[in-house]
């Protein structure tokens, strides 16, 4: 099994999860975070001072699936969350050992 | 060093002084109060109409000071804004008891020595009846003046507190406000307002409190400032995360309700002299927030909500001593000035002032105040209120007088202030130690959260 | 079985059940209207100055409850804060609407039967005409007593929700508003301020609504607290996470604000005993604030805002029966004993008291209320105001007085809430099931949220 | 094209345009001044009950507008969530300098042209004396006239925004608020209650301003969100995310509360008409804020609190004309008529009115007040108030001219609004570029942010 | 070392924490997570019109630790965290090569 | 390739990312969590009781980044993040077999 980490717009929130959904895709945990990257950040302005805040928010996707739906999960995600601009985002893959489902306690892919 | 150090621990002496002045006092005027209280008399006149007026205007007073509150608690970071809004939330309660006991009496009793302190004549109220009319508008009584008057001194104290959020220790604040009170505010009103007042004798012109409230206030904030030392990582690092600008924006709207309470309800009367206040003040008002929100579009390309309310207050402040006694023309003219200058002192000076007035109290309202004291002897049109005649209607000798008494208040103001503030520092420390500043007011003063979402 | 499910299915009763009531009282007054509209007389002299003030009072007291359902919703959990704060706002409408079909007529109509209920003579308010007099206050008209009078009946009734938050269902809500004004307001009003009301003929001393407002709302959400029970996890988990603190500052300052009205309104005009009013208001709600303050901070070693908020409600409360009779020293004490006891109630009371007060309204309300009138027996100075006289002015009569009506109300109060929540628990249900406390109200009763950050 | 570009950006002109406005006004107004002012004269009775009630009552007013600030701020998502509120508060600076400088003059002046327009009379207010009795009510000065209209000019402007949040330009908006209330606002108000207005001469009734405030700005936020168009994803994604629903039930509070000073201020007295436009008030938004949860909760499933909130505003909307005329009977129709059928405005005729009415100032504002203003010519009862008969009570006719006033405001105001709005489009771009609408306007427009958590 | 990391319902926090601490964990870091599964969200209401809002409020609980404390963890918190019903979410293990506890730069085990 | 996560003090968050800009990493994301530790969290009164509130805020910091760089990148977080207290909080390294740059579609050690 892997975890597919998907770092995107949060404006795009939807768009990923309804063509995920659209590839048998169930089970997504997503999470608000600030990106530093290339994109740049906002001034602020508080009487006259400005303030930079480099961080941008964006929101985080984990998915964990089987090894051959990677392919196509990481597919459906490139296309359905790009806009082409800067600060679009990163997928990461990486490896997961076990899952299991609390409510069943089934166990490895019939878990996720 | 152990005593100091048990002295510090502000805690237990506090709350002992407390029960002791509170219960001391009060069995006291217990004993006193049947000699007294035989001494009610004739009941004359009193007009309804006026009454009703200044009862509406002190509780729209009252509400201006959760408003500063609000106002202020926007700006601060989400670790302070507890602690923040409760500095002015407490400052009412405090000065609300002190003013009963003695602060009224200091203030506006009978002038007792040279025109800068009442007498002791209406301590704790005793000697002040229900039907008693005001020494200072014959037509309402003078439990109510009592009460308006509070509500002038609460708020000066609370505007204060603008200076020293984020880092005063709370305990320190609560002495600070009796004492300041005490100290600074009551002669303060006595010279500029009291019958018999320094001030007042020499016609100095304050309607609603530019050089009572505004000045004295912007100016113990600065020494506040000075005292308490800056907060950690000032002009370093961003420590400016207003963490909730709504509440900024909610206490500006309720300071310009409360306002016309303050200036319109400074006639004591419901009569032209009342509409007009209300009407400059509400035009110098609009006036400042455009001022403030041009000058800030122009340097810094953005208009912000902040600099739009930080205008109308400054608007507000500026028109406070102005109010009864200028035309329309002129509190516009009064409220454009205002806000741009206060933005000029905000963006310019004070960043050079070394001292970290937090909110900009000096900026705002001792600044501010200046140019209202200042302009009320320029403008003030004798065909609104006869008792005064500005510069630009044939007296400029109004402006000296108007001068002399800024100097003087500013001066004693911080002054004392500064004293004060390093005197309770010396005996229960005036500054939350650093890891409290770090972990925020809320948490280390209050054991609680601003937000729980 | 099935017919008992289909009547707790609330929803489809209920909303007939109001455009029934509404509608055939509205078809029915349309017919009757013209009968009684010839009726209108002659116009005698009112007082512009108390029309001011008692209007301006109204108002006053109308923004007292949207500011309790902020003080309520800013205490509750993040998932039930829309609920909590709605809770008092459909309490106005609710109210309002009963206020005018019968509720004024019952509560202050000409008596009825005994001294305890008004008569229907004012049903829908169609015999009563703009230009009428007040029977309260020959100076006011009649319309302007009806609203001041119905802004005390709706925030009485908010009240009682603050037991009740977290788990009460909205609908068994509305329905508890509409029976319990009728049966247990109205009746209560009356008695201790109708006009040949039977406290009002004993000399039952309650100004602004000790008994009428505190002690009936405060026992009543006493009833209410047992019959629903506890919220899941009460003194087991912690599920005190007050979601934004700043509501209740916020509701706690409209509050303060408001009570002016509430208080020195009552005086029907604006004469020296509003002032008074006025004046007593403040300093006890100061010092009640500073008692809680210092309470708290000698036991848990901190002095929290909610506690200075709480505090100055506490005294808000205690000085509503004294407001018109006492003396400023007289104030300072029953604000700063009612701090105390309050903060009492809540900390070692409350947690044996096996009953789930989730926002403290008998502790605060009742138990508040309670001391207040009977500082009212104690403190009622004569020179405030003839019609009261208490113990230590020489009267003790006046406690036995006031004990009665305590103790009536109370008993009244409890009992007959106790059978209204019981019956509608039967009927339809008082608590919403278990899976949609966990939820959150504001999801399950309204499918909203709070917050969208 | 380069010339356009450059006359686009806003900023610059802007800037210059009010400076100098501003600037040229306050010299010709300064050289002017001296001859107008010896013209002061004698001093006749006023009533200082009924000046501090419509002193209180502007204060009232006042305080809607950043009520409807915080009504409108709370339910839009949280990037926007300042910039909204700011439109409403700009509105009140803006609307306050203009109607000193010319608005008041235009829309209360004698009458110049037609009953449709007032003279320049009282431009500045120069010709205007503190002392100087209304004259739409000799009891009163004129100042306090001149402000409590002000404050109705103020809000019928902020009232526009509401349809056109979340997108259009900060600058484009300043623009907007000062041609309106020139070309639309001030004829409108000259027409239906200046004496000699067109429609006032015809009896219209319109006593607090369904016609002139609501119907008003309710076609104009039409016309607006028509030119304008709609917000990305509007009816395809779910940008429906009210950050803070507490903030639109503080909002409609404050309405709630300030409208009893637009709606019983409008007598201009404090005498008994005040007090049954107070009563019909408070019924109304009552029956109103039941009438929308019934229908929401039929349809729905569920009463939600923003539904109880937004009926009890089509309430208050409803009963405006009508306030100063109707009966209690009359007026619990009314409201509850209104809340459902704004509700049903709301949900079945605004999905297919293909404009983006972003927080439904059309369905509320317009239909309310359209519905307000037919009510009033069938409910107006002559034991009210003798100035109004309406059908029910034999006069059928009022209907007709009821009629005409409301097709010809609103035909008026869409038509002008349109143009004004298409001009600005063209002359500096009405709405935000699509990627300061997607990041939010409160960093675009202000660079600032609502919440920092 | 494995990272095991918990998607539960988030009034579970506590118990789940207590059951930890029982078993000797004292370190567990917790992040508020968005769902979408199996459970399904709810409605809003706007002003008559109706929004489905899909995701559903979860805690994800993250704890690093010795190969040999994955099992009881796991058990344990698979009780601690189970009601039953849909929605209980899942536990997910995957490899942790290093660790360093930055106050004393300890690294390996002896840092969790 | 390998994800560094550090679970730091908030108020350092700043520090930590000037000085991993200066060690040339443009990449962060940052995710407000709260910590179950060794350090101790604090007391919260309402109206006279007393909770416990045990979690303490903390910020993640999550670098993905090529095998090489990573003995950089955690010196350079336990130098910038540490202020010697109980609380500094924690540095874990574990693998990433793939990133994904969604605008342009790079892969690898190239998309981070
Ligand atoms: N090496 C990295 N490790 C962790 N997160 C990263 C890394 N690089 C980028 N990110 C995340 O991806 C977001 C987008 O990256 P950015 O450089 O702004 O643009 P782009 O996605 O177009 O390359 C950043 O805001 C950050 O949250
Ligand atoms: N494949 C997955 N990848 C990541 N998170 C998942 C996955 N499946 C489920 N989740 C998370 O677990 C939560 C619970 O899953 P759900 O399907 O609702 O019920 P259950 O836990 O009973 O199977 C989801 O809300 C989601 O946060
Ligand atoms: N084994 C662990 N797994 C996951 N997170 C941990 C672990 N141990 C500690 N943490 C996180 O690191 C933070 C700091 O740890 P703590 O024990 O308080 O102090 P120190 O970092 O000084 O050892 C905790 O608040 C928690 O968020």
């Amino acid at each position: 099994m892997k975890k597919i980490e998907a770092i995107i717009k949060p404006f795009k929130i939807d768009d990923v999860k309804e063509a995920l959904n659209g590839i048998g895709i169930q089970g997504i945990t997503v999470t608000e975070v600030k990106g530093f990257g290339r994109q740049k950040g906002h001034t602020e302005l508080y009487r006259g001072a400005e303030y930079r805040v480099d961080f941008v928010p964006k929101a985080k996707m984990e998915i964990v699936a089987s090894d051959d739906q990677v392919p196509d999960i990481v597919e459906t995600i490139e296309k359905s969350a790009k806009t082409g601009n800067i600060g679009d985002g990163k997928i990461f893959i990486s490896p997961v050992e076990e899952a299991v489902r609390i409510r069943t306690g089934e166990k490895g892919e019939a878990a996720v | 060093m152990d005593v100091i150090k048990k002295i510090k621990n502000f805690k237990i002496p506090l709350i002992y002084a407390w029960s002791l002045i509170g219960g001391l006092s009060l069995v006291m005027f217990s004993w006193i109060s049947p000699v007294f209280a035989d001494a009610a008399a004739k009941v004359p006149a009193f007009s309804a109409g006026n009454t009703a007026w200044v009862l509406a205007s002190s509780a729209l007073v009252l509400l201006m000071t959760p408003g500063l509150g609000f106002f202020y608690g926007g700006m601060v970071r989400r670790k302070n804004v507890l602690n923040t809004i409760s500095l002015s939330f407490i400052a009412i309660a405090t000065v609300s008891v002190i003013w009963i006991l003695w602060g009224y009496s200091l203030a506006f009793g009978p002038d007792a020595f040279g025109g800068v302190i009442g007498s002791l004549k209406y301590i704790g109220l005793l000697a002040m009846h229900e039907t008693q009319h005001s020494r200072y508008d014959g037509t309402i009584p003078s439990y109510v003046y009592v009460m308006f008057q509070l509500m002038f001194a609460v708020i000066t104290v609370a505007l204060i507190s603008g200076s020293l959020v984020e880092r005063i220790k709370f305990s320190s604040w609560l002495v600070f406000t009796i004492v300041w009170l005490t100290i600074v505010y009551a002669p303060v009103a006595q010279a500029v307002w009291g019958l018999g007042g320094l001030f007042q004798k020499m016609g100095a012109l304050d309607f609603a409190g530019g050089t009572v409230v505004h000045i004295d206030a912007g100016v113990a904030g600065l020494a506040g400032a000075i005292v308490l030392g800056k907060r950690k990582g000032y002009m370093k690092e961003n420590i400016v995360q207003p963490s909730q600008l709504g509440y900024t924006i909610l206490g500006g709207a309720l300071l310009w309700f409360g306002w016309f309470g303050f200036n319109a309800g400074s006639a004591l009367e419901a009569n032209p002299l009342a509409t007009s206040a209300f009407l400059v003040t509400n035009t110098a008002t609009a006036a400042a927030a455009i001022g403030w929100m041009i000058a800030e579009w122009i340097r810094s390309g953005k208009p912000t909500t902040l600099g739009m309310v930080s205008g109308a207050v400054a608007g507000l402040v500026a028109i406070t001593p102005a109010s009864g006694f200028v035309n329309p023309v002129g509190s516009l003219i009064i409220g454009f000035v205002a806000g741009i200058l206060c933005y000029s002192m905000v963006v310019l000076v004070k960043p050079k002032l070394g001292a970290d007035d937090a909110l900009d109290v000096f900026s705002v309202h001792g600044v501010g105040g200046i140019w209202g004291a200042l302009a009320t002897g320029l403008f003030a049109d004798p065909l609104i209120n006869s008792a005064g005649r500005g510069l630009f209607y044939g007296n400029p000798g109004q402006m000296w007088i108007q001068f002399l008494t800024i100097i003087t208040v500013a001066a004693y103001s911080f002054i004392m202030s500064y004293i004060i503030f390093k005197v309770i520092d010396k005996v229960m420390g005036l500054r939350v130690d650093k890891e409290s500043e770090a972990i925020g007011l809320d948490i280390t003063q209050h054991d609680e959260a601003g937000y729980n979402f």
